[in-house]
C-alpha cells in the first residue's frame, strides 16, 4: 500500500516536472537510517524518481516550507501532503503567508507516521535496518537479530488520536482516502483536568523544567510563522533566551506561544515529534482546542481556508472567563 | 537617558492628608532618570503650572511626572503646560494618587508608600514615551446625508445654510419620510403637510443641496474627512431632467391596480407615478414590477401622452462616485410587522389598522379624502378602539415585539383620539394603555385635554382578544382600575404598532463600520455626551435611526447632527488622537488578525517590496493602519502574534514597564 | 587496575556517595539523565543520556553576579554558586572527551572561574560502551569506545566491573572504594575491549572520517557551494547545539528584577538568527551560513586554533535529535572523504 | 495559616473609559480598599495582553485582575468581547498548568460602579490573601 502511493507520487511528481507544471518538490528523501526521513527540496526528475520516500516515516509537515520557498523559487511549487498538513496547509493560506497560484499540492493518504523514539524503545538497542511490511516493520539489530515489530505499537500518538484522514486541500490526490481514527483526542487533556491543581502543577513542571529552549517546537510549527518571534525580539519586552534556574520562562515561552497559535493551531502535533525532551507540548494546544470548541462551538483551524479564527471573533453571550465555559 | 522631573501635589489636604508627599517626592528622586523632584500645594494651578515650565527650563527635563488627581482630570491641562514649556505634550505621565490612593487609604504609611510606586511605576513608563505629533488629513467639504425624511432634510437644511456642499440620498422617489404620511402633529395640531412641504421645497431648491431620490447608497469607503461613497441612482425610466410632473402620464396609465404604498396599500395607483402631490423631485417613477411595457414590451401609453418626452423605458441605474468629509445617517423607523399579534385579528379584519394606516384615513389627500370611514365597508365607525403598546415593551420571553418603549405612541394616539371626537362627536373612543407616557412640553397637558375635554375614554388595562364578528369586532379585554373584563363591540380598532429600525439600516451599519444595538438601532459614541455622534469617526446620527423619537426630538438631533457637520466642515485639516496602533512592518506577517478584530476598519493590507534579513528582496503583505479612523483601543495589539502592531502611548513595553515597578 | 563484582555496584555507589555527590545516568520515561544517586536507583540501560554531562560543569545558565541599587548607589552582589564535590558514573568515552574540548576553550587563559570550580570539584567515571547505537561515530574523532578517558575509566565484563585510574583525582576517588574494590589484572577487561571494537566495526557509521576537514580547509570548504543543498531545510533552531556535549557558545544576559540587575550567561546557538548580533546586524543573515558556520567551528576552524582537535566526539545526539535529520554526519559525507577512499 | 502581616500584590488592568473611571470614581465616594491594589490604565480591556499578566506573576505579582466596560457598553464597541475570550482561553490554560484559578479575574465595571470597584477589590484581595503567595509563577531572580 504505501509503496504504491511511493511509487505514484515518484511518478507524478516527476511528471510534473517534466512538464514543467512545477519547478520542484517539497518532499522527503532518506536520510543516513531507514527510519531517518528528512524533508528536502527535489530540483530535477530524476532527483525525485531516486530519492523521493513516502512512507511511515515521512513525518515532517512540510507546509511551512511554502513561506520561504515560493519567495525564492521560479514558477509553481510542488508539495507532498499528508491529510493533517493539509489542515497545516490551509491555514497559512487564511493567514495570506503564501500564494494558492504558485503550488500544486499532491495529496497522500496516511494512515500514521511512526515515533522513532518509540521505535527505538521498542527495539531496546542499535537498529541496523528496516524493511517496512504490511503493518509491521522488519527491524535488524546491531547485533544481527531480526525483529517484526507491529506498526501499531510505534505509531505516534499524534496519529493514533488522528483529527482527521481526509484531505482538505490538494490540487490531486494519489490514491485513496483512509478511514479516520477513532481514539479520543482529548482523553489525555481530561485526563489531566481531572487532577487536583497540584498534581496538574507538578506533570508541567516536570515536564517543562525539562524544556532546554531550543525553539526546535517553534520553529517547526506552521502555526509560529512569524517574520521575528516575539521570543527573538529584544524590543518586544518578553525576548528570552535561556530556561531560567526555576523555569519560569520556559512556562511564559509555552503558555505563550500555544496563546499565540490558539485557535491557529491545526493540531499536527509536530512540536511534540520534535522536542528533544520529549515535553508534550501537543498537550498545551489540545488544550485551547478543547476549550475553544466547548466555549464557543467546534472550531478546526485549516478546515476551510478564510474561516474567522476563534480569537478575532466574538459573540455577545461568550462565557466569562475563568467560569470554565460557563455563561 | 531621559531627564524627568516629578511633581508631587498636595491637592491641598486632599492628597496631603493621607500620602506623605514630601516622602513620595524624596522617594522619586532616586528612581533613575529622575533629576528634579518636588512637591507644591496646586500643581493644576497657574503658580503650579509656572512651577513646570521653570523646572524644565532650569533642569533641562525631557519628560515630566505629575503625582496628581487621576488623568482624567487634569491630563490635558498638564499637557499643555509641558507644551507651553516647550516639551512635547505626550511626554507626560500623571500618577493618580488622589482618587485611586490618598482618598481610598486611611492609613499615611501605606498610602505613602503606594503613592511612590504608583510615580516610579509612572517614571518607568515615561522612560519608554517618545515625541508624538498628531496626524493631519484634509477634509472633503461635503456632507452625505442618508435618508431624505424630516431628519434628513433638516440636517441637510442646516448644513447647507452653512454654506456646504450637501446630498440627500432616499431611496424612495420623493423625499419626505414618514412626516409626509402623517395627517396632523401633536401637540399642537398643525398639518404635517403644512409645516412639512415647505422644508422640501427649500431642500430642493437650496444650491448648496443635491437630492439623489430613488437612490440607494452601494458601498462607502475611506474615513472621516475622506469618505468615498458610491451611490446608485435606480433607473426610474423617466428622466428627470425633463420631466415637469404635470401628472398626464400617472393619468393615462393603463395598469390601474398597483397598491399605493403611500397610503399603506388602501387605495392603489398607476404603473407610473407621483407618490403625492408635493413629491420632491415631482418627477414621475415607472414601476417596473407593474409596467407593461418593461415588463412584456408591449404598452408605451406614456411616452406617447408625455409632451415632454421624458419616459425613457432604457434607462438604466447610474452609479455616482463622491468623495464627502461627513456622513449623516437618517434611515428613520418603520412600524413593526404585525404577523405575530393574531390576537388582535389584524390579519383577519380589515377594520383592525395600524395608526400610520389611521393618519391616512383621516388625511385629506388620503384613501377616503380625509373622511374616517371603515376600510371594509366605507361606513363611519361609531365606536373606535385604540390599542397601546402593540410590540412595544414586550418581555423578551414573549418572543415577539420589542423591548423597548417606541416613545411616540402615547401622543399621537392622544392626538387621532382628540381628532376623532372633535370631527365626529357621535363616536365613542376607548384607549387602552400599559401607562401613559408624556414627558415633553405640553404633552401631559394635550393627553390630559384629550382624556378630559374631548372625553376620550382611557382604560388602563390591555386588549387580550379581538375577534371579528360580521360587522363588528369584539374587543375583549381588561380595565385594571375597575378590576373588570370588559367587552366592547367595534366598528374600528387602532393598533399602535411598535416602530423600529428601517431595514436598510443593517447592511448601511456594516458599510460604514458603524456599530448598531441588539435591535438595530445605531449606537451612539457616548450616550450622553456625544448622543449625535456614531463610534465610526465622520459617521452622525440623526432621527429614530438612533431610537425612538418625535418630530421635534428629530429635528432637534437633525440640527445637532448639522451642528456636528459644519463643526467638521468648517475644518481644513483633521488633527488626529496620537495615542493610535502603528505596525512595524518588518515584523508583520500579513495574517490579517488585526484588521478582524478592528472595530474601525482602520486596518487594510499592501503588498510591499522588502529586504529580507539574508539580503534578498520579497514581496510581502502588510498592514496599514490609518491614523484617521484608528481611535486607539489596541485590540490590534493583542491579535497580532508577531508584536509588529503596537499602540502608541501605550505600548507593549511601556505597560510592562509599569508591570515590573508595580511589582518591584 | 581494581575490580569490583556487578553484584556489589550498589555498595560502589553508596561508598561513592559518602565522599561526592554521586550522580549516575537512570532511566526514565522520555530517556536517561544523570539524577542525584539515592539507594535503590538503578543505573540507566540506555546507551546514553539525553542530554551530555556538559551541563554539570557549564550549566544552560548561570547567575555571573548582581547588581542592586539602594537609592543612587549601586552595590555589587556576589551570586556564584559553589559546588560541592561531585562525583559522575557511567560517563561514556565521547562525552568524557567533550569535557577535554570544554577545557581546551574555558582553562585556556584567561581562564573561565566558574567552569574551572565546576570541574575542580567533578570526578569522572566514565564506562565503556558495550552495546554501541547506529548513531555512535567516536571512532571518526579518535576515540575508543572501550578505552574511555575520565578520571577513572571502567569496563563492565562478566561478572565485574573494571576501574582503572587515569588522573590523579581518580586514584584518590578510588581509594575511597577500598571497601568494595580488589586489585586484579588488567587484562581481564580485554576480552570485551575486543568485543566491543568488533561492533564498532560493524557500526553502519564506521566508515565516516574527517579526511578533508581540519586545519587549513577554511578557503576550500567555505565557499563549497553544497552547504546551500545541505543546510535547505534547516529550520534554524538550536537543538543540535543544545544536545551537544561540545558546543559551548553562551550569551550574557542581565536581567532585570525590580531592585538591580541578575547577570547571567546561557547557552547560545550559532544556528539563532541573533546569534553575536551587533548593532550592525547579524553577521550570518541566511540559515546557510549559519549552518555552515557550526560545522566549519566544528571540523575546520576549531581544530586549527586547536592542535587539530575537532570540535566533535561523535556521540550521535544530534543526529537523533535534529527535527529534520540535517547533522554532522551528512555534511562529512557530502563535503569530506571516506576511509577507505 | 495565613501569616497576618501578608500582603498581596496586587495588579489591576483597568480600561479608561469605565473601569479607571470606576476606580476614580470609588476614590470620590472614598470607599475604601486594600493599598496592595495598584492600577495601569489601558485604553480598552482588549489592549491588555496575556503577556503583561503572566509578566506581573513573574515579576511577583500574587493576583492579576482585568477591569472593562460591561459586555455591549465597550467604548470601542467591541474590545471587552475580544477580552472575554481571550482571558476565558488564558484563564482556563493556567488552571490547566496548576496555576491557582483564584489569581485571576476579569470583572466588569462601569464608570457609575464605583461601589462595585471598591467592593470587587476587597473581594479579590481577601481571596488572594487567602491563597497566599504566588509561587507557582514567579521568577526566583526577582528575590534575588
Amino acid at each position: 500500500m504505501q509503496k504504491i502511493t511511493e511509487d505514484l507520487a515518484r511518478r507524478r511528481a516527476a511528471e510534473l516536472m517534466r512538464a514543467g507544471e512545477i519547478s520542484c518538490l517539497l518532499g522527503w528523501k532518506k536520510g543516513e537510517f531507514d527510519y531517518d526521513v528528512e524533508p528536502t527540496v527535489f530540483y530535477t526528475p530524476e532527483e525525485v524518481e531516486r530519492e523521493l520516500v513516502c512512507n511511515v516515516f515521512s513525518a515532517a509537515n512540510l507546509s511551512k516550507y511554502l513561506i520561504s520557498l515560493t519567495r525564492k523559487a521560479e514558477g509553481r511549487v510542488g508539495i507532498l501532503l499528508k491529510p493533517c498538513d493539509s489542515f497545516s496547509f490551509n491555514q497559512l493560506l487564511t493567514e495570506h503567508r503564501f500564494d494558492r497560484e504558485r503550488v500544486y499540492a499532491l495529496g497522500l493518504p496516511c494512515e500514521g507516521t511512526v515515533d522513532t523514539f518509540l521505535l527505538k524503545e521498542r527495539v531496546g538497542e542499535g537498529i541496523y535496518s528496516i524493511k517496512i511490511k504490511d503493518g509491521a516493520l522488519e527491524v535488524e539489530t546491531l547485533s544481527g537479530e531480526v525483529k517484526e515489530i507491529p506498526l501499531s505499537e510505534v505509531y505516534a500518538e499524534r496519529c493514533l488520536v488522528c483529527k482527521s484522514r481526509r484531505p482538505v486541500a490538494y490540487d490531486e490526490m494519489l490514491g485513496e482516502v483512509t478511514p479516520d481514527a477513532d481514539e479520543d483526542r482529548f482523553a489525555q487533556v481530561e485526563k489531566l483536568e481531572s487532577m487536583t491543581a497540584e498534581e496538574r502543577y507538578a506533570f508541567w513542571q516536570g515536564e517543562l523544567s525539562r524544556c532546554i529552549r531550543c525553539n526546535a517546537c517553534r520553529n517547526v510549527c506552521p502555526a509560529c510563522s512569524c517574520e521575528r518571534c516575539v521570543f527573538d525580539n529584544p524590543t518586544s519586552g518578553v525576548e528570552t533566551k535561556a530556561p531560567s534556574e526555576d523555569s519560569f520562562e520556559e512556562k511564559m515561552f509555552h503558555i505563550i506561544r500555544a496563546f499565540h497559535v490558539a485557535g491557529r493551531c491545526t493540531d499536527c502535533g509536530e512540536c511534540s515529534r520534535v522536542c528533544p525532551e520529549r515535553i508534550p507540548l501537543h498537550l498545551l494546544n489540545r488544550k485551547f482546542i478543547k476549550d475553544i470548541n466547548s466555549f464557543y462551538g467546534d472550531y478546526t483551524a485549516g478546515a476551510e481556508v478564510g474561516s474567522r479564527a476563534p480569537l478575532v471573533s466574538y459573540t455577545k453571550d461568550d462565557p466569562e472567563p475563568g467560569q470554565g465555559g460557563q455563561k | 537617558m531621559q531627564r524627568i522631573g516629578v511633581f508631587v501635589c498636595w491637592c491641598g489636604s486632599n492628597i496631603a492628608a493621607t500620602v506623605d508627599v514630601e516622602a513620595v517626592s524624596q522617594a522619586l528622586k532616586d528612581e533613575p532618570g529622575v533629576v528634579f523632584s518636588t512637591n507644591y500645594q496646586y500643581m493644576c494651578s497657574q503658580a503650579g503650572q509656572d512651577l513646570i515650565k521653570q523646572a524644565v527650563a532650569e533642569h533641562g527635563l525631557t519628560g515630566i511626572v505629575i503625582c496628581s488627581c487621576s488623568p482624567r482630570m487634569h491630563e490635558t491641562t498638564f499637557r499643555r503646560a509641558a507644551a507651553a514649556a516647550g516639551l512635547n505634550p505626550y511626554m507626560v505621565e500623571i500618577a493618580n494618587i488622589r482618587e485611586q490612593c490618598s482618598w481610598v487609604h486611611k492609613d499615611i504609611a501605606l498610602g505613602t508608600q503606594k503613592a511612590i510606586v504608583l510615580g516610579r511605576a509612572a517614571v518607568a513608563k515615561l522612560h519608554l514615551n517618545a515625541p508624538l505629533t498628531p496626524g493631519e488629513t484634509p477634509v472633503t467639504k461635503r456632507a452625505l446625508v442618508i435618508g431624505g425624511g424630516i431628519a434628513g432634510i433638516q440636517t441637510a437644511l442646516d448644513i447647507a445654510d452653512a454654506g456646504f456642499k450637501v446630498d440627500i440620498v432616499e431611496k424612495k422617489p420623493t423625499i419626505g419620510g414618514k412626516m409626509s404620511q402623517l395627517d396632523k402633529t401633536f401637540p399642537t395640531l398643525d398639518c404635517a403637510a403644512c409645516i412639512l412641504t415647505p422644508k422640501m421645497v427649500e431642500a430642493a431648491q437650496n444650491e448648496n443641496i443635491t437630492i439623489y431620490s430613488y437612490s440607494e447608497v452601494e458601498s462607502v469607503g475611506g474615513f472621516v474627512g475622506n469618505f468615498d461613497v458610491t451611490i446608485r441612482k435606480k433607473a426610474r425610466y423617466v428622466n428627470e431632467s425633463i420631466c415637469t410632473g404635470c401628472g398626464l402620464c400617472t393619468e393615462k396609465c393603463p395598469v390601474k391596480n398597483v397598491p399605493n404604498e403611500f397610503n399603506l396599500g388602501m387605495d392603489s395607483r398607476r404603473a407610473v407615478y407621483i407618490p403625492f402631490a408635493q413629491a420632491v423631485p415631482k418627477v414621475a417613477t415607472i414601476d417596473p414590477d407593474y409596467c407593461n411595457m418593461l415588463k412584456n414590451g408591449k404598452c408605451g401609453v406614456c411616452a406617447r401622452v408625455c409632451t415632454a418626452g421624458a419616459i425613457d423605458y432604457k434607462q438604466t441605474d447610474e452609479l455616482i462616485e463622491q468623495k464627502y468629509g461627513a456622513i449623516v445617517v437618517a434611515t428613520g423607523y418603520e412600524p413593526i410587522k404585525l404577523d405575530k399579534f393574531d390576537e388582535f385579528a389584524y390579519n383577519s379584519s380589515p377594520d383592525v389598522i395600524t395608526s400610520l394606516e389611521f393618519e391616512r384615513l383621516t388625511n385629506a389627500a388620503g384613501p377616503t379624502s380625509g373622511k374616517l370611514l371603515r376600510p371594509s365597508d366605507g361606513k363611519h365607525p361609531h365606536r373606535i378602539v385604540f390599542v397601546q403598546c402593540v410590540g412595544s415593551r414586550c418581555a423578551a420571553a414573549a418572543g415577539k415585539g420589542k423591548e423597548y418603549c417606541s416613545k411616540i405612541c402615547c401622543m399621537y394616539t392622544a392626538k387621532q383620539a382628540m381628532l376623532v371626537r372633535d370631527k365626529y362627536p357621535d363616536t365613542e373612543v376607548y384607549v387602552f394603555y400599559i401607562d401613559v407616557r408624556t414627558p415633553g412640553k405640553n404633552f401631559d397637558e394635550f393627553y390630559r385635554r384629550a382624556a378630559e375635554e374631548y372625553g376620550v375614554k382611557y382604560v388602563k388595562g390591555m386588549v387580550g382578544k379581538i375577534s371579528p364578528q360580521g360587522e363588528v369586532l369584539k374587543v375583549q379585554a381588561s380595565d385594571l382600575i375597575a378590576g373588570r373584563q370588559l367587552h366592547i363591540d367595534a366598528d374600528l380598532v387602532v393598533l399602535a404598532a411598535a416602530i423600529e429600525p428601517d431595514r436598510s439600516a443593517r447592511p448601511l451599519a456594516t458599510m460604514l463600520t458603524a456599530s448598531m444595538d441588539t435591535n438595530d438601532f445605531f449606537t451612539e459614541a457616548h450616550p450622553k455626551l456625544r448622543p449625535v455622534e456614531s463610534p465610526t469617526a465622520g459617521v452622525f446620527l440623526s432621527g429614530a435611526c438612533q431610537g425612538p423619537k418625535d418630530i421635534p426630538e428629530t429635528v432637534a438631533q437633525a440640527g445637532a447632527a448639522a451642528a456636528k457637520v459644519i463643526g467638521l466642515l468648517a475644518k481644513d485639516k483633521l488633527t488626529s488622537n496620537p495615542c493610535v496602533a502603528s505596525v512595524d512592518e518588518l515584523m508583520c506577517n500579513g495574517c490579517s488578525s488585526c484588521e478582524r478584530v478592528c472595530p474601525y476598519g482602520a486596518i487594510s493590507y499592501v503588498n510591499k517590496e522588502f529586504r529580507m534579513p539574508d539580503r534578498t528582496v520579497a514581496l510581502r503583505r502588510v498592514a496599514s493602519v490609518n491614523p484617521a479612523v484608528c481611535q486607539g483601543c489596541g485590540a490590534c495589539t493583542v491579535a497580532c502574534m508577531s508584536g509588529a502592531m503596537d499602540l502608541r502611548g501605550f505600548e507593549a513595553k511601556q505597560i510592562i514597564a509599569e508591570v515590573d515597578a508595580i511589582c518591584k | 587496575m581494581k575490580r569490583c563484582p556487578l553484584s556489589r555496584l550498589e555498595d560502589l555507589f553508596a561508598a561513592l556517595a559518602e565522599s561526592y555527590k554521586l550522580y549516575i545516568p537512570t532511566d526514565g520515561e522520555k530517556g536517561s539523565s544523570f539524577t542525584l544517586w539515592s539507594e535503590g536507583a538503578e543505573i540507566s540501560r540506555r546507551l546514553n543520556t539525553a542530554r551530555p554531562p556538559k551541563d554539570f560543569f557549564f550549566p544552560q545558565s548561570e547567575d555571573l553576579m548582581g547588581f542592586k541599587t539602594h537609592g543612587q548607589t549601586v552595590e555589587l552582589v556576589d551570586l556564584r554558586t559553589e559546588k560541592e564535590d561531585f562525583a559522575l558514573f557511567g560517563v561514556r568515552a565521547c562525552d568524557a572527551e567533550s569535557l577535554n574540548i570544554l577545557d581546551r576553550v574555558f582553562l585556556s587563559e584567561p581562564g573561565d572561574s566558574y567552569y574551572a570550580s565546576r570541574r575542580e570539584k567533578g570526578v569522572i567515571f566514565t564506562l565503556a560502551c558495550n552495546k554501541p547505537a547506529e548513531t555512535c561515530f567516536c571512532t571518526a574523532f579518535g576515540i575508543d569506545p572501550s578505552r574511555p578517558g575520565g578520571d577513572v575509566s571502567c569496563i563492565e565484563c562478566g561478572e565485574y566491573l573494571y576501574l582503572e585510574p587515569l588522573t590523579q583525582k581518580g586514584e584518590a576517588a578510588l581509594e575511597r572504594l577500598s571497601a568494595v574494590t580488589e586489585d586484579c589484572d588488567s587484562a581481564e577487561a580485554e576480552p570485551q575491549r575486543e568485543k566491543i571494537a568488533k561492533t564498532v566495526s560493524r557500526l553502519p557509521l564506521a566508515d565516516l572520517s574527517t579526511e578533508g576537514f581540519g586545519e587549513g580547509k577554511t578557503d576550500e570548504l567555505f565557499s563549497d557551494e553544497r552547504w546551500a543543498e545541505l543546510s535547505r531545510c534547516c529550520i534554524g533552531c538550536g537543538s543540535c547545539t543544545f544536545v551537544c556535549p561540545t558546543c559551548q557558545c553562551y550569551d550574557i544576559k542581565d536581567f532585570k528584577n525590580g531592585s538591580g540587575v541578575v547577570r547571567y550567561r546561557c547557552w547560545d546557538s550559532c544556528m539563532y538568527s541573533d546569534f553575536t548580533k551587533m548593532s550592525a546586524g547579524q553577521p550570518r543573515t541566511d540559515q546557510t551560513s549559519r549552518f555552515r558556520q557550526r560545522f566549519m567551528h566544528k571540523l575546520v576552524y576549531f581544530p586549527e586554533n586547536n592542535d587539530g582537535v575537532f570540535g566533535c566526539v561523535g556521540c550521535g545526539r544530534c543526529v537523533a535529535k535534529c527535527p529534520v535529520s540535517m547533522n554532522i554526519v551528512k555534511v562529512m559525507r557530502t563535503l569530506g572523504g571516506k576511509k577507505d577512499e | 495559616m495565613q501569616m497576618t502581616d501578608y500582603k498581596p500584590k496586587i495588579v489591576a488592568f483597568c480600561c479608561n473609559w469605565c473601569s479607571y473611571a470606576g476606580a476614580d470614581l470609588a476614590g470620590n465616594n472614598r470607599l475604601s480598599y486594600p493599598a496592595e491594589v495598584k492600577i495601569i490604565r489601558v485604553p480598552c480591556s482588549c489592549r491588555v495582553n496575556p503577556t503583561f499578566i503572566l509578566r506581573a506573576f513573574q515579576r511577583g505579582a500574587d493576583g492579576v485582575i482585568i477591569c472593562g466596560c460591561h459586555p455591549g457598553d465597550c467604548h470601542y464597541t467591541s474590545g471587552n468581547y475580544f477580552a472575554r475570550r481571550r482571558m476565558a482561553l488564558l484563564f482556563s490554560m493556567l488552571d490547566y498548568l496548576g496555576i491557582e484559578r483564584e489569581r485571576t479575574r476579569v470583572e466588569w465595571v462601569s464608570a457609575a460602579e464605583g461601589a462595585k470597584f471598591a467592593a470587587t477589590m476587597n473581594d479579590f484581595v481577601s481571596t488572594v490573601a487567602a491563597l497566599g503567595e504566588n509561587r507557582r509563577l514567579e521568577d526566583l531572580r526577582c528575590k534575588k
